[in-house]
């Protein structure tokens, strides 16, 4: 998990965490009332909040131990600039409901998600641009799996950055962090790819088609 | 006739406590239909889940051609029961449909022909040919009720389980699919378990009926537990509006000792009795209480 | 199987902290939670510690219960704890063959752990005490702002939903035979699985908008809370930040 | 009697292409009860969003008491109008019943003391005083329907309109839906529009019937509607048991005009027709002719 619990972050992160997660939250829905009722996007963002909540409870056996799902970059080609209002509700959650995460580090972890979320939306526009569109269904499932294992990767690397900040002697602790990421980078790469596939067939407009 | 399911002494807790099944026993015999009934919250769906190995108790057994259930894996339990769920949606889960048929084939570790094979089989018994291709989530709720069917028929299954068949079904749908079940056992021989409460669609579908609920209340012909009107009564359960009709009429004088369950059953019982003699319908004086005692009895409510 | 978070399954339980008010008891709780996770001394943290149990123990909440829910997050704490006081460079107090344990890493590991627990343990005390709709709702009172509260409110309430819908796919998935395994075959059909879900939670999301709109949903969050905030709750919520300020104090006085 | 709804010349396309409704005109009169009956995918649950305006369409006209919907703002439509929905997870969106019950009123910007004050009644008249402080996730599907209905009722609308009320119920649950859908319309004069594949509660709940298959295919009372079988036939919809079994009667020399049915009403019609004079049921040349007939007329395969 990219979550970083209670208890080992410092003051200055937590609070610059806290800050930034507040400034994102603001844009995203001041964006989206600009874009049109607000009304419309709460309960709809709810129900798909609550099918990701669902979602990252499946868990996946790597070696001896299981790994929650994390799926931040299909948040992100989903919901759009809204997959950070739900990514900091999700982990609220799963803060408050099973003790995932923690409470004070919720800005720091929102950060931690949310940003790659963002980009994994990114990727997924740009590359919607970008590529010719040839077979609607493997574009999909490529440019799904690209987005999804970066943003994955992406979150990682912000995790480890937050750990940076407590100073050089936490190396080997980070190092083990990256390590025990990169089989779950795939896993998630290969699930983005095979959803996004399924969804450019069956419901497009859920990835803006 | 050898015994296909037997279910001994189960009994199912679920993690919060709720007892949903108590010492359950029952038996169901190679090619037969049995129907279980039971109101909502009985423990159909519960009971359904252990017969092919989804839910194991630590109460009681559940065997299947005489192998007990524990001792089995989950593969080779499902070459044996296939279980079709109540909601379609549940099942359906591929972009094609022709993907959705083969999961259960490719999952047992057939070979690519012998999938192919059995996706084009199952898919001309349910009369779905030339739907391969299509999404499963876009289909009609008929088609998709029967495409749920045909991804277990394409696991050829023995025994064949089924949740609910025909509830939500407009009655054309509803009608095709009880005939392809009656077809499925009498051409292909597959053994039959229903759990329902359409209790019109019973005297199409069972051999033998249990009532559940919680625990099994009742077990015998489906005649038989339609002449038990306090088993109905307690156990929140319908009668056949064919046979409300014809108490009725019994009470205005109808000659008649088996109740018929279905029209057709009314026709042919019509027919003999009147060939034996004319009927003359009258009323006594007691028939109004009849009448009325017959109501209220089927009144569910108060 | 997936289990339903029912962190408030004790919320009709009566101790003095059910009693409090909520939203005195989110605003205490929570500024002992910062409090705790920032003091820098091993021994005031395990004062902490002390006091976030003692905190448990007076909510009446079972104990079983709670280990239950921290079984998880316990291995994960507990695991960065072993890599640090492996790897945190320092004096070297012991030896297990190549790898060696320094006086840094062990305090410093342990610092982390018990303020990592006593922030853990102190979620028992502040939501299950209460059921969650209330937590909600406090939230409400204390001015968080308004598309939050009721994006957390709905999103909640389908869980419950999603969570049996999830339940049922994966079962008929089971029962034709599926085996979760860490392949690609796998991998991707748990990725049509899942599709298949977000797609049936976007046909349910357009439902419930339309559910909304019927009954003249526009956006503003408008519900009735009744709290009834009392001199005790003032006393109780003081003492307890009280607590949390001490804290503080006695790491950098170094009382302790 | 004044005109509660007026829809005239609806048509409604969705956004993917499917007509789902055309030229659709239809009248509901106040304090009455109007069934829309029709197969799945008839566009039922579409023209029911558009009589509280949740969809609005560009051609044809919805008006409620007499003013279009297109000139109402939404609060204005929904203190008229009060639509259930057919899933009732849906509709239950808030965390606790009372909170459910209480969003409408609040949004009406009813004082607290009111709103309060019509919870209560809406939770009692479903009998389900006590629950407000449950969670919907803790409820039965039987329970989860009732306080749905409730969370409308709560808001006190003139029309109710209900998609599919009695589906998926066992029959206890679905008697006491139906016995409060009537009460309301009698005791308090709610105007009830209901759509439904559930033939046997349309004898129970209609004034009048509107059949529709994305037009209006047929319009009168429940007994004029299924006495056109071949418009049943066409639109896929059954009838009632009792009905077919009077058919058969009548073959067998039942003498009988208007057939029942339900089973109300069929012992009225025996009770009257006997009271006339004796009946005698025999069987003619043609009886099993007719029979046959009746019978292929109601087999839906094929
Ligand atoms: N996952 C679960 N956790 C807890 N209780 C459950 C669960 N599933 C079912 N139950 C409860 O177990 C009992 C039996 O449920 P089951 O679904 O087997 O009944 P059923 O006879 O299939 O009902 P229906 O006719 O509504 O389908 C019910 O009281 C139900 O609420
Ligand atoms: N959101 C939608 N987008 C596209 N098509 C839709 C949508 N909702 C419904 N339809 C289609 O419109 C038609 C009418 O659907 P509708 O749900 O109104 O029928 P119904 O009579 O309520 O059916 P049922 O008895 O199954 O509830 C159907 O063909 C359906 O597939
Ligand atoms: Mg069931
Ligand atoms: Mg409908």
């Amino acid at each position: 998990m990219v979550h970083i619990s209670d208890g080992i972050l410092s003051l200055p992160v937590l609070a610059a965490g806290w800050a930034i997660t507040a400034v994102l939250i603001a844009v995203a829905l001041w964006w989206s009332k600009r874009k049109g009722s607000i009304a419309e996007e709460i309960p709809k963002l709810s129900v798909m909040t609550a099918a990701f909540f669902v979602a990252s409870l499946v868990h996946i056996a790597v070696g001896p131990t299981s790994v929650h799902l994390i799926l931040c970059g299909l948040v992100g080609i989903m919901l759009g600039i809204l997959a950070y209002p739900a990514i900091f509700i999700g982990l609220l959650l799963q803060a408050f409901l099973f003790g995932h995460g923690g409470v004070t580090v919720l800005g720091v972890n929102t950060v931690d998600m949310g940003i790659p979320a963002l980009v994994a939306y990114g990727i997924f526009k740009a590359g919607n641009k970008l590529t010719p569109s040839k077979s609607m269904t493997s574009k999909a499932s490529i440019l799904g799996a690209l987005a999804g294992g970066i943003a994955v990767a992406l979150a990682v690397s912000l995790t480890a950055g937050m750990l940076y900040t407590l100073g050089e002697e936490y190396a080997w602790a980070i190092k083990a962090l990256i390590l025990y990421h990169i089989p779950i980078i795939v896993i998630e790469a290969i699930i983005a790819g095979s959803v996004v596939a399924f969804l450019a067939r069956v419901k497009p407009e859920l990835i803006g088609g | 006739m050898s015994v296909a399911i037997s279910v001994q002494n189960l009994g199912y807790v679920y993690s919060d406590g709720t007892v949903a099944l108590e010492d359950v026993n029952m038996e169901v015999y190679e090619g037969e239909r049995v129907v279980i009934a039971g109101p909502n919250g009985a423990g159909k769906t519960t009971l359904l889940l252990h017969l092919n190995g989804i839910l194991r108790s630590t109460e009681g057994e559940v065997e299947v051609f005489g192998r007990s259930l524990k001792r089995l894996r989950r593969e080779e339990i499902i070459r044996d029961v296939g279980l079709v769920f109540q909601d379609p949606d549940d099942q359906l889960f591929m972009p094609t449909l022709f993907d959705d048929l083969a999961f259960g084939p490719v999952n047992l570790g057939l070979k690519e022909e012998e999938v192919r094979k059995r996706v084009k089989e199952a898919l001309s018994i349910l009369g779905l040919s030339g739907y391969e291709n299509r999404c499963p989530h876009h289909l009609s709720y008929g088609e998709k009720k029967k495409a749920s069917l045909a991804a277990i028929i394409s696991m050829e299954p023995k025994i064949l389980v089924l949740d609910e068949p025909t509830a939500n079904l407009d009655p054309r749908s509803r009608a095709e699919l009880i005939e392809i079940i009656k077809e499925l056992n009498e051409r292909e021989g597959i053994t039959i378990v229903v759990a329902t409460h359409d209790i019109n669609a019973v005297p199409e579908l069972a051999d033998r009926v249990y009532v559940l609920n919680r625990r099994i209340i009742a077990e015998g012909t489906p005649g038989e537990i339609f002449n038990d009107a306090a088993l109905l009564r307690d156990n929140n359960l319908e009668v056949p509006e064919v046979y409300k009709l014809f108490e009725v009429l019994r009470c205005f004088g109808y000659p008649c000792e088996e109740l018929p369950l279905s029209i057709d059953d009314a026709v042919a019982e019509l027919t003999r009795t009147i060939n034996e003699r004319h009927i003359h319908l009258h009323i006594h004086e007691h028939t109004h209480e009849d009448v009325n005692r017959i109501r209220s009895k089927y009144e569910h409510h108060g | 199987m997936i289990e339903y978070p029912e962190i408030d399954r004790y919320a009709s339980l009566d101790s003095p902290l059910h009693r409090f008010d909520p939203r005195a008891k989110l605003i205490a709780f929570l500024s002992l939670i910062f409090s705790i996770v920032l003091v820098p001394d091993l021994k005031v943290a395990f004062i902490g510690l002390l006091f976030a149990v003692f905190m448990l123990i007076l909510s009446r909440i079972p104990l079983t219960f709670v280990f239950h829910y921290l079984e998880w997050v316990a291995i994960f704490i507990l695991s960065f704890f072993v890599i640090l006081i492996f790897t945190f460079p320092g004096e070297e107090i012991a030896r297990f063959y190549l790898l060696s344990i320094t006086a840094e890493g062990l305090y410093t590991g342990s610092l982390i752990t018990v303020r990592a627990f006593s922030a853990l343990i102190l979620i028992f005390p502040m939501i299950g005490t209460m059921r969650f709709d209330t937590t909600i709702k406090a939230l409400y009172r204390l001015r968080v702002p308004g598309s939050l509260v009721q994006m957390l409110m709905f999103t909640y309430r389908y869980i419950f939903v999603l969570m049996d819908e999830f339940q049922s796919i994966w079962t008929a998935m089971e029962s034709r035979g599926f085996q979760l395994r860490s392949n690609f075959y796998a991998l991707s059909t748990i990725g049509k699985a899942l599709g298949m879900l977000f797609v049936r939670s976007y046909e349910r999301a357009e439902r419930v908008y339309q559910a909304m709109c019927s009954r003249g949903y526009t956006g503003n969050p408008r519900t009735l809370v009744e709290f009834d905030i009392r001199m005790k709750d003032y006393l109780l919520a003081v003492s307890i930040m009280g607590f949390a300020v001490s804290l503080h104090i006695a790491s950098f006085t170094g009382v302790i």
